[in-house]
């Protein structure tokens, strides 16, 4: 096995010889540090492959051929290895990027100090003497200071002087602890510790330790004492970034993890908890706010950090600290390249490979799948729940949805186009005056105050060729390795092989991008793979999933015919919709916790994107994935105490209810229930129109599955004397009301349909929590038609969006002349969706309301009728305002809505047409599903279903409107036979006839009067409420900021308290 | 005898470093952290440690003292007074 | 099979029948006692029928477009449909129609469905006056939905079942265990709301005939309007029918004959209820009928549904 | 009792140049400040290798191995600080080219002159 | 003024932190075991006189070639800092008066005095107090004195590189050859251990400490000459 000094050696020997080199040969001597960076990566890749497999400990070898006790010895584990591959991969990484960039490549001094860093990282990993360890850190602080003196903004030597002032106390503080130490010890050596000696006893047992871990900590820019690496961090160039949060953060935590098993654990671990709690959530808020990159990065890193001290200090097995830290600095050193692309071309518009670079870097970062950093928290928190330590699980999750607030921020504004305002359209009626654009009023409150609004890259993204420098494909190249092995190490976790097949079919969508495929064949491409996954799947799926499972493929597989409808070429956007359709169908057939709730974060993934995609989307996007993120931590937290296996037939009730409280407020979240419903409608409008079509029918279920995934879990309902099943049925009524009365004063069509739709998933919820047979058909009863006729209308609606352009209600009107199919759709799908009687619409109606009478919630059921009423009058303004009523002139020429959006819709209706004429034809299947749950109270006689209260034959009913409308037709056909159809303006009207007859089209604020009865109901207070939130999370982090005010001496002042609350945590000298 | 010795060469350390840190002409506190360092090396000498004395005397009071005052004269045309 | 359709036909046309003459006469009635109150001679009593043969007779060439043509005829379809799924006498096979396929559900949900025609074939009729209407219709129509909805749900705690004719079975036997006496509070909530339905002058907003003309029906003529009036005739009498099986015990009796007298003499009494109050009223606002309704009714409405649930 | 006056001696220049930089608002007087406090931790590391009335440890001929056992320095610590020192200097001259650097470009010796960086 | 308040409170707290300790640590009577071996075996593993230098050299030799590194990356540090100062600092061209008469005699006396003396002291390194870093230094300031005096104008930077490189590979060839032919990397046993208290004795130390010294002497002079003004 390779000697561990040879990795020192080797870069010292290039180190010293290199001036002498360059001279001789640049180009030469420019290869031959590749040679060494790359001899740097294999050297650790041989350790980690033989160490894995012979699984000896330790790679063992001592300096100077004496006895280990009397030398320095340099030890290399498994550990180690690993940390040691990542390491000086990023050094081979950023060596690369800076020895051959274009514009100022590093010349002889620079490399030479790059090449020392390595030495400082590597020797700070692998040596095991205390001493040494002070050497090393010397070696790679003082090139480091070599590498920033060099950079491009000249504030650097500010940012440089404090760094130096704090770095040189740090190095007095750990030589002083190293003087403690040896007095306390006799030797420097880590392994050759005399045992029996009391370290921590006496006054000099707590000194040495203090030093020691100031010393290594101060370096590690914990919270309240890292003002000056923050402001090196601005000042520093970009590869300067990526080597401090990369490769020395990363060797000292090594450092640390060395450190700790000399003290004694009742002081060491909870120390790292407090230090690492406090650092990580503190240098979140901090980085919240800033408005440079860099600076944000770097409180970013301080913060991953805190993480990686927490689960050290969690004592949970170090594997996990290990792999978070080395995802964090293979990704940040990555933001820290794609972010230096993007800052210099201003706009993700056309720059693809940046945006999805950055993006899987941010995702990375966050520890979402597929990356190793979500296999490392999920097992983490396993381990904590296992321990139930509530508070650590909360610090942990609520640090990471901080980070998510301002990364995702990030990115959505790099990559939405500089016409995106980056805030919300105005979701109330807009004032009589306002021209028919949109008045922004409020955003979650940070976008607009951090000045960052303006900017921004536009989503239609093409690959050209132009855009595409070789620079960016190192950082491709990292981005691949991290997905690889983030796939292995999920897969150690807890995937099967089987469980990731399908996800293949994104890579294949996504090498169908990169050659530039029309959309066209793409879609008939995506249409045949989930005919196959169709078929891949069914028989696994049972129970609920076959009904999902129905709803997601059918769903989405007809409106992948809306895409059709696309021209040219729009990359990334099939990728999605299949990755979206597969992580659905991999939540059906998910058989442990871990494979849930894989699959549901690809979805909120690869559906936050799809949102992205939108014209103005990026504040849709913005609380879509914040809210999403939100529910998904709230899963996760209850997954990690649940102990229990989640999925349906190995049902194991828990023994306290908070894990399944949790999963609740997850899904109410998800659910975009009464509280925290503010995403839904901005991110289902703003999305581009098919786009939100598949959103609205199918993704809005999947929150209602999930409840029914834990079925049995909910029924032991009972916390703390609430019961659970009443609030939620609470939570769904009101969720309905708030949403048709939303939706009834609104002007933008989409804003409409989004409200309309959140409404539906009130009632569906409500169906759920009755927690009874009926109950449940209900429920499952409308999630599959609602899927159908709110399709319908969606697609209706995007035909008229594209061809008249305009997504304001009163701006068309009298449409039914140009465009009759759409208005035959649409008239069905606002019958069936008001529940009048002859189409199923009714059939959901009746079965909701009898299980509400026969479970006895008397008010809820009259509260879901006025929703129903509330329903349909929207409903009829939507069909009103765009197809009747009086033509515009600029619309006479407006041709049918194109094919591909027509044939789901008539797909639809003929779906809704059955189910209206046999209600049994799914009210059985759906019965059988539901027997193990909850005893059958329904009879069937015929075609007439009979409840505990009443009865209704959908057949019988069918005949007899069918009857009763057309016997008047004929009669009216008879009498009037010869009618010609008139102008548009041949009416009875007293007043002379007005220039322009549009004007008296009646459709701008339509229930204005209603809305003086019942506005105060309707006032945005939840949007404020989170407006508010926001605007105080963004004020509390402009109030931390503060803290570091700039001044070298008020760092240093930091330092040294720093150091006495170590002490004070120490248990205090004396 | 010696412990006299070392407690007369302490107290010079002890002055100077403070007449280094409040004297208001620079040269003369960069003088007199070269007396530290020198009666440092002196310390070292009695604590029988000879390599470190030398090392110190040479870096301490030689070098360092040296690279100061070149430092100084750099920027002395911008000293405004404390 | 076949002759039970028969049958099941002629007797639905006789019920259709009886309750289009009767009710056609009721509101020519009505309007000549309305007269008499305020000193006028008033109009025949069998005016109605004057009107709708005029209406047939008339020949028109003009329509809007399909939408328009079909909004009479939705009307019309919501008006005997909520007609067909009610027990109009109770216990006689020839009165039952179709209650046994859909219970008070369907039947409240049926008001809905004549709403919808109305509302589409107004608004493509192009008039700037019918959708005006409309929307004050529509408006209207949730806020008395509310109590009337409070007050059928406060009957179905009271007897525990959606079906009329059990409704109106259970309220057999004298008239004190009528709902009317046994659940007032829900008799009161539903009577209020009946007001709303009714169209009649406090809430008579959504067809002024001097604020704009009429309201929806503006543009309808002829054998449309024909239609509307045989529908306003059928639809008030089904909505008659429904308040007196919920409310006051149905009409029932051992020979058929007295049995429809009862039902006659019980929905002229409400019918004159709602008159009397509509001429002793001003006009509300739209918004002040909204106010109204979501006020006191609801809260007797809830009131009821409270008694009755505890 | 000799160690014991060195460690206050250490402890005593440790503390003037803490002193020195928190207060002092003259850059050089901080890096003044700094060096002392390089210097208290050196004299403190060579305090924590004194032996009673030991002697360097160097021997010659005549020194048997044995006898030599008894009165001489620990030799790790002096080790140690030879190092220390010399990092010392390298530290204290690169932070002074900082220094000069960071004074020409802001034309102002004190080091709360210009902040261009912060929160 | 609350600045200087909290100033006194840090400093009094530090104070509490270092000084009870005083009092308990009384003098050590006995060297630690640690440096028992080296006291006994330095003499017999490597030959050398002084232990010091055994254990800098040799025991802990990784330490003295993370020391030399860091003073080439300080040098490189430096040179990069005042690369772009080059010509603001020259050009204030002080009213230098040219060296005194007795400056320029005493020089050319002293200079190679000081030459002998610092290479006298690290080619003893083992024998005597002292090393290649004192040496080195000893011959950095001998440069100094050649500024001073005006002997040197100008120090040609293509030479101290070259000695700066060539001295530092060897140092690390020799750490190689350590571990090739001796025990471990830097064990200077490769060479014959010649007789104890002679010049040619103690293995490589010799050559290593003198490779130290010419290191450490010509980084040093790159230092002061990239940060002398004038």
């Amino acid at each position: 096995m390779v000697n561990p000094v040879f990795l020192i050696a080797i870069t010292l020997g290039f180190a010293f010889i290199f001036p002498l080199f360059e001279k001789i040969n640049p180009k030469l001597s420019r290869l031959a540090g590749i040679l060494v960076f790359l001899t740097l990566v294999v050297i650790p890749l041989i350790w980690f492959i033989n160490i894995s497999n012979m699984d000896i400990p330790y790679i063992y070898s001592s300096t100077v051929g004496l006895p280990s006790n009397l030398t320095i010895n340099l030890a290399v584990s498994y550990m180690e290895a690993l940390v040691l591959l990542v390491v000086n991969g990023v050094g081979l990484f950023v060596y690369l990027q800076e020895a051959y960039s274009k514009e100022s490549p590093w010349k002889g001094k620079q490399i030479i100090l790059l090449s020392i860093v390595m030495l400082g990282a590597n020797g700070l990993i692998i040596t095991r003497d205390i001493f040494n360890i002070f050497v090393f850190m010397e070696i790679s602080t003082i090139s480091l200071f070599g590498l920033l003196s060099c950079s491009s903004d000249d504030r650097v030597f500010e940012g440089g002087f404090k760094y130096m002032l704090a770095s040189g106390l740090s190095s007095v503080f750990y030589l002083i602890g190293i003087g403690f130490f040896y007095l306390v010890a006799g030797t420097l050596n880590l392994d050759a510790l005399p045992d029996g000696i009391n370290f921590t006893g006496g006054v000099l047992g707590v000194l040495w330790p203090l030093f020691l871990l100031s010393g290594v900590l101060i370096e590690l820019k914990p919270a309240f004492a890292n003002g000056w690496g923050m402001d090196t961090y601005e000042a520093a160039d970009y590869s300067l970034g990526a080597i401090m949060s990369g490769i020395q953060a990363t060797a000292l935590i090594i450092v640390l993890t060395k450190i700790i098993p000399l003290i004694e654990s009742n002081i060491i671990m909870p120390l790292l908890l407090v230090v690492g709690s406090i650092t990580f959530i503190i240098s979140h808020l901090q980085a919240l706010g800033q408005s440079s990159f860099k600076k944000m990065l770097g409180y970013s890193s301080s913060a991953q950090i805190g993480l990686v001290l927490i689960v050290l200090g969690s004592g949970t097995n170090i594997l996990l600290a290990i792999v978070l830290l080395l995802t964090h600095s293979v990704a940040k050193s990555g933001l820290f390249y794609t972010g230096k692309y993007f800052n210099e071309c201003g706009s993700g518009r056309d720059k693809p490979l940046l945006v999805v670079l950055s993006s899987l870097f941010v995702i990375a970062l966050l520890g979402l799948p597929p990356f190793p950093g979500f296999g490392a928290k999920w097992t983490l928190l396993q381990i904590l729940g296992g321990k139930s330590d509530v508070f650590t699980i909360f610090i942990i999750l609520l640090g990471s949805l901080l980070e998510g607030v301002y990364l995702f921020r990030w990115l959505g504004l790099k990559i939405k186009s500089d016409r995106d305002s980056g805030l919300v359209v105005s979701e109330v009626v807009p004032d009589d005056d306002a021209i028919p654009g949109y008045s922004s009023s409020d955003t979650i409150g940070v976008a607009s105050q951090t000045g960052l609004a303006g900017l921004g890259g536009c989503i239609k993204v093409h690959f050209s060729s132009d855009s595409f420098s070789y620079h960016q494909l190192f950082p491709a190249l990292m981005a691949v390795i991290m997905v690889v092995s983030g796939v292995v190490f999920n897969k150690g976790v807890g995937l099967t092989f089987r469980f990731l097949i399908p996800f293949s079919g994104i890579l294949f969508f996504v090498v169908l991008d990169l050659f530039r495929v029309p959309t066209k064949f793409q879609v008939f491409l995506a249409i045949v793979a989930s005919i196959i996954l169709g078929f891949y799947v069914y028989p696994e799926l049972n129970g609920f999933n076959t009904l999902f499972g129905f709803i997601f493929l059918f769903g989405i597989g007809v409106q992948f015919i809306a895409f059709f409808n696309r021209k040219g070429y729009s990359p990334g956007l099939m990728a999605l919709t299949v990755g979206l359709l597969v992580s659905l169908i991999s939540i059906l057939t998910s058989k442990t916790n871990f494979q849930l709730f894989f699959s549901w974060e690809m979805m909120t993934l690869t559906s936050y994107f799809l949102v992205l995609r939108g014209d103005n989307a990026f504040a849709g996007g913005y609380r879509y994935i914040l809210f999403s993120l939100a529910s998904a931590f709230f899963i996760l937290a209850g997954f990690s105490m649940l102990h229990g296996i989640f999925i349906g037939e190995y049902m194991s009730l828990p023994q306290n209810l908070l894990p399944v409280i949790l999963i609740i407020i997850g899904i109410i979240i998800k659910f975009a229930g009464i509280g925290v419903h503010i995403w839904l409608p901005v991110s289902y409008a703003e999305a581009e129109n098919d786009v939100s079509s598949i959103f609205s029918t199918v993704l809005s279920k999947v929150g209602v599955y999930m409840l029914f995934l834990g079925g049995l879990y909910f029924s032991k309902r009972v916390f703390k004397g609430v019961d659970t099943m009443y609030l939620l049925g609470w939570i769904g009524v009101l969720t309905s009301v708030a949403g048709s009365m939303m939706a009834l004063f609104q002007e933008d069509i989409k804003y409409t349909l989004a409200y309309s739709s959140m409404g539906q998933v009130g009632y569906m919820i409500l169906g759920f929590s009755i927690m009874s047979h009926l109950g449940w058909i209900s429920s499952l009863y409308l999630v599959t038609t609602h899927m159908m006729f709110i399709g319908m209308l969606f697609l209706s609606v995007s035909g008229v969006i594209y061809r008249t352009g305009t997504r304001l209600m009163y701006q068309t009107g009298g449409l039914i002349k140009r465009m009759p199919l759409s208005f035959i759709s649409a008239l069905f799908a606002i019958i069936a969706l008001s529940g009048v009687p002859p189409l199923s619409g009714f059939g959901a109606k009746w079965l909701m309301y009898s299980a509400l009478l026969e479970k006895g919630w008397y008010l809820q059921a009259a509260m879901a009728m006025f929703a129903s009423g509330v329903a349909f009058l929207y409903l009829f303004r939507l069909i009103h305002s765009i197809f009747l009523g009086q033509e515009k002139a600029i619309y006479l020429n407006v041709k049918e809505a194109p094919a591909p959006l027509l044939i789901p819709q008539y797909i639809f209706m003929i779906c809704v047409m059955a189910i209206s004429m046999f209600p049994n034809l799914l009210i059985k299947p759906l019965q059988t599903v539901i027997e193990p749950y909850f005893a059958s109270t329904v009879r069937w006689e015929g075609y007439e279903v009979i409840s505990a209260l009443g009865y209704w034959n959908g057949n019988a009913v069918m005949y007899v409107t069918m009857g009763v409308f057309i016997i008047p037709l004929i009669w009216l056909l008879i009498v009037n036979r010869h009618v010609y159809k008139v102008k548009q303006f041949n009416i009875v009207y007293a007043a002379e006839r007005p220039f322009k007859p549009e004007t008296t089209h009646y459709a701008y604020n339509f229930f204005g009067h209603y809305q003086k009865a019942l506005g105060f109901l309707v006032e945005p207070l939840i949007s404020k409420f989170w407006n508010g939130t926001g605007i105080l999370v963004n004020n509390l982090s402009g109030g931390l900021r503060r803290w570091n005010s700039g001044n070298p001496q008020g760092y240093v002042f930091q330092i040294l308290l720093y150091v006495i609350f170590l002490s004070f945590l120490m248990g205090g000298t004396n | 005898m010696i412990i006299v010795v070392i407690i007369i060469l302490s107290l010079i350390a002890l002055v100077s470093a403070i007449m280094a840190i409040i004297s208001t002409d620079m040269v003369s506190s960069i003088i007199f952290g070269g007396v530290v360092s020198l009666v440092a090396s002196v310390i070292y000498l009695v604590y029988g440690s000879p390599d470190v004395a030398m090392t110190e005397a040479a870096i301490g009071s030689g070098l360092t003292t040296v690279v100061f005052l070149f430092a100084w004269f750099r920027v002395k045309h911008l000293g405004g007074k404390e | 099979m076949l002759s039970a359709i028969l049958t099941k036909t002629f007797y639905t046309f006789i019920s259709l029948m009886v309750i289009l003459n009767y009710a056609l006469l009721l509101i020519g009635s009505m309007a000549r006692i309305r007269a008499k109150v305020q000193g006028r001679v008033g109009q025949p009593v069998w005016q109605p029928y004057i009107d709708i043969i005029k209406n047939y007779g008339k020949r028109t060439a003009v329509t809007h477009g399909v939408m328009f043509y079909l909004g009479p005829v939705f009307r019309l379809a919501g008006g005997l449909g909520t007609y067909l799924f009610m027990p109009v006498v109770y216990g006689f096979v020839m009165f039952e129609n179709f209650s046994f396929s859909g219970d008070l559900l369907l039947v409240m949900y049926f008001i809905f469905f004549g709403q919808l025609g109305m509302a589409l074939g107004a608004g493509e009729s192009g008039h700037p006056y019918s959708p005006l209407g409309v929307s004050r219709g529509l408006a209207q129509m949730t806020a008395f939905e509310l109590p009337f909805a409070l007050a059928v749900i406060s009957i179905v705690a009271q007897y525990g079942t959606l079906s009329i004719t059990e409704i109106v079975a259970a309220q057999q036997g004298g008239w004190q265990n009528w709902v009317a006496f046994t659940n007032p509070f829900a008799m009161i909530a539903g009577m209020l709301a009946f007001l709303g339905m009714s169209m009649q002058n406090p809430f008579s907003v959504v067809i002024a005939p001097q604020e704009i003309p009429i309201g929806p029906p503006t543009e309808m003529h002829s054998a449309f309007l024909g239609m509307l009036q045989t529908n306003r005739a059928i639809f008030n009498g089904a909505k008659m029918v429904l308040f007196m099986n919920l409310f006051w015990g149905g009409a029932t009796h051992k020979y058929l004959l007295v049995a429809i007298l009862i039902m006659v003499v019980k929905t002229f009494l409400i019918y004159l209820y709602v008159n009397i109050v509509g001429a002793s009223f001003p006009r509300f606002k739209t918004e002040q009928s909204i106010r109204f309704f979501l006020g006191v009714p609801t809260i007797i409405g809830i009131i009821a549904v409270i008694l009755q649930s505890i | 009792m000799m160690t014991n006056l060195l460690f206050i001696l250490a402890g005593a220049l440790v503390l003037v140049g803490l002193w020195g930089i928190l207060t002092r608002r003259n850059i050089f007087k901080i890096i003044i400040g700094f060096s002392l406090v390089d210097t208290g931790v050196h004299v403190f590391l060579v305090a924590i290798g004194y032996v009673k009335n030991g002697t360097a440890p160097i021997f010659d001929k005549e020194y048997s191995s044995l006898h030599s056992l008894l009165n001489t320095v620990d030799p790790i610590p002096s080790a140690l600080v030879l190092t220390a020192i010399v990092i010392g200097l390298a530290v204290t001259a690169l932070m002074l080219s900082f220094a000069v650097r960071l004074i020409l470009k802001n034309r102002t010796l004190l080091v709360d002159g210009k902040k261009e960086l912060k929160w | 003024m609350i600045k200087r308040f909290f100033t006194i409170i840090l400093m009094v707290f530090f104070a509490s932190l270092f000084f009870p300790l005083v009092g308990l640590i009384s003098d050590r009577d006995s060297v630690s075991s640690l440096a028992k071996d080296y006291l006994v075996q330095g003499r017999d593993d490597f030959g050398a006189a002084n232990i010091v230098t055994a254990v800098v050299v040799s025991y802990r030799g990784l330490d003295t070639l993370g020391e030399v590194t860091v003073l080439f990356a300080a040098a490189a540090g430096i040179s990069l800092v005042f690369k772009g100062l080059r010509n603001e600092g020259k050009d204030k061209k002080y009213r230098v008066n040219p060296p005194s008469e007795i400056l320029r005699t005493g020089a050319r006396v002293l200079l190679p005095l000081i030459f002998i003396f610092g290479v006298y002291i690290f080619i003893n390194g083992h024998l005597t107090p002292g090393g290649g870093f004192q040496g080195g230094v000893v011959i950095a300031s001998g440069i100094l004195l050649a500024f001073f005096a005006g002997n040197i104008k100008e120090l040609n930077h293509g030479f101290v590189t070259f000695i700066e490189s060539a001295a530092g590979f060897s140092y690390v060839a020799v750490g190689l050859l350590g571990i090739w032919l001796a025990g471990g990397f830097l064990d200077p046993r490769f060479l014959p251990m010649g007789e104890f208290g002679s010049l040619f004795s103690a293995g490589a130390i010799p050559v290593i400490y003198s490779l130290i010294g010419l290191k450490v002497g010509s980084e040093m002079s790159g230092i002061i000459d990239a940060i002398r003004s004038y």
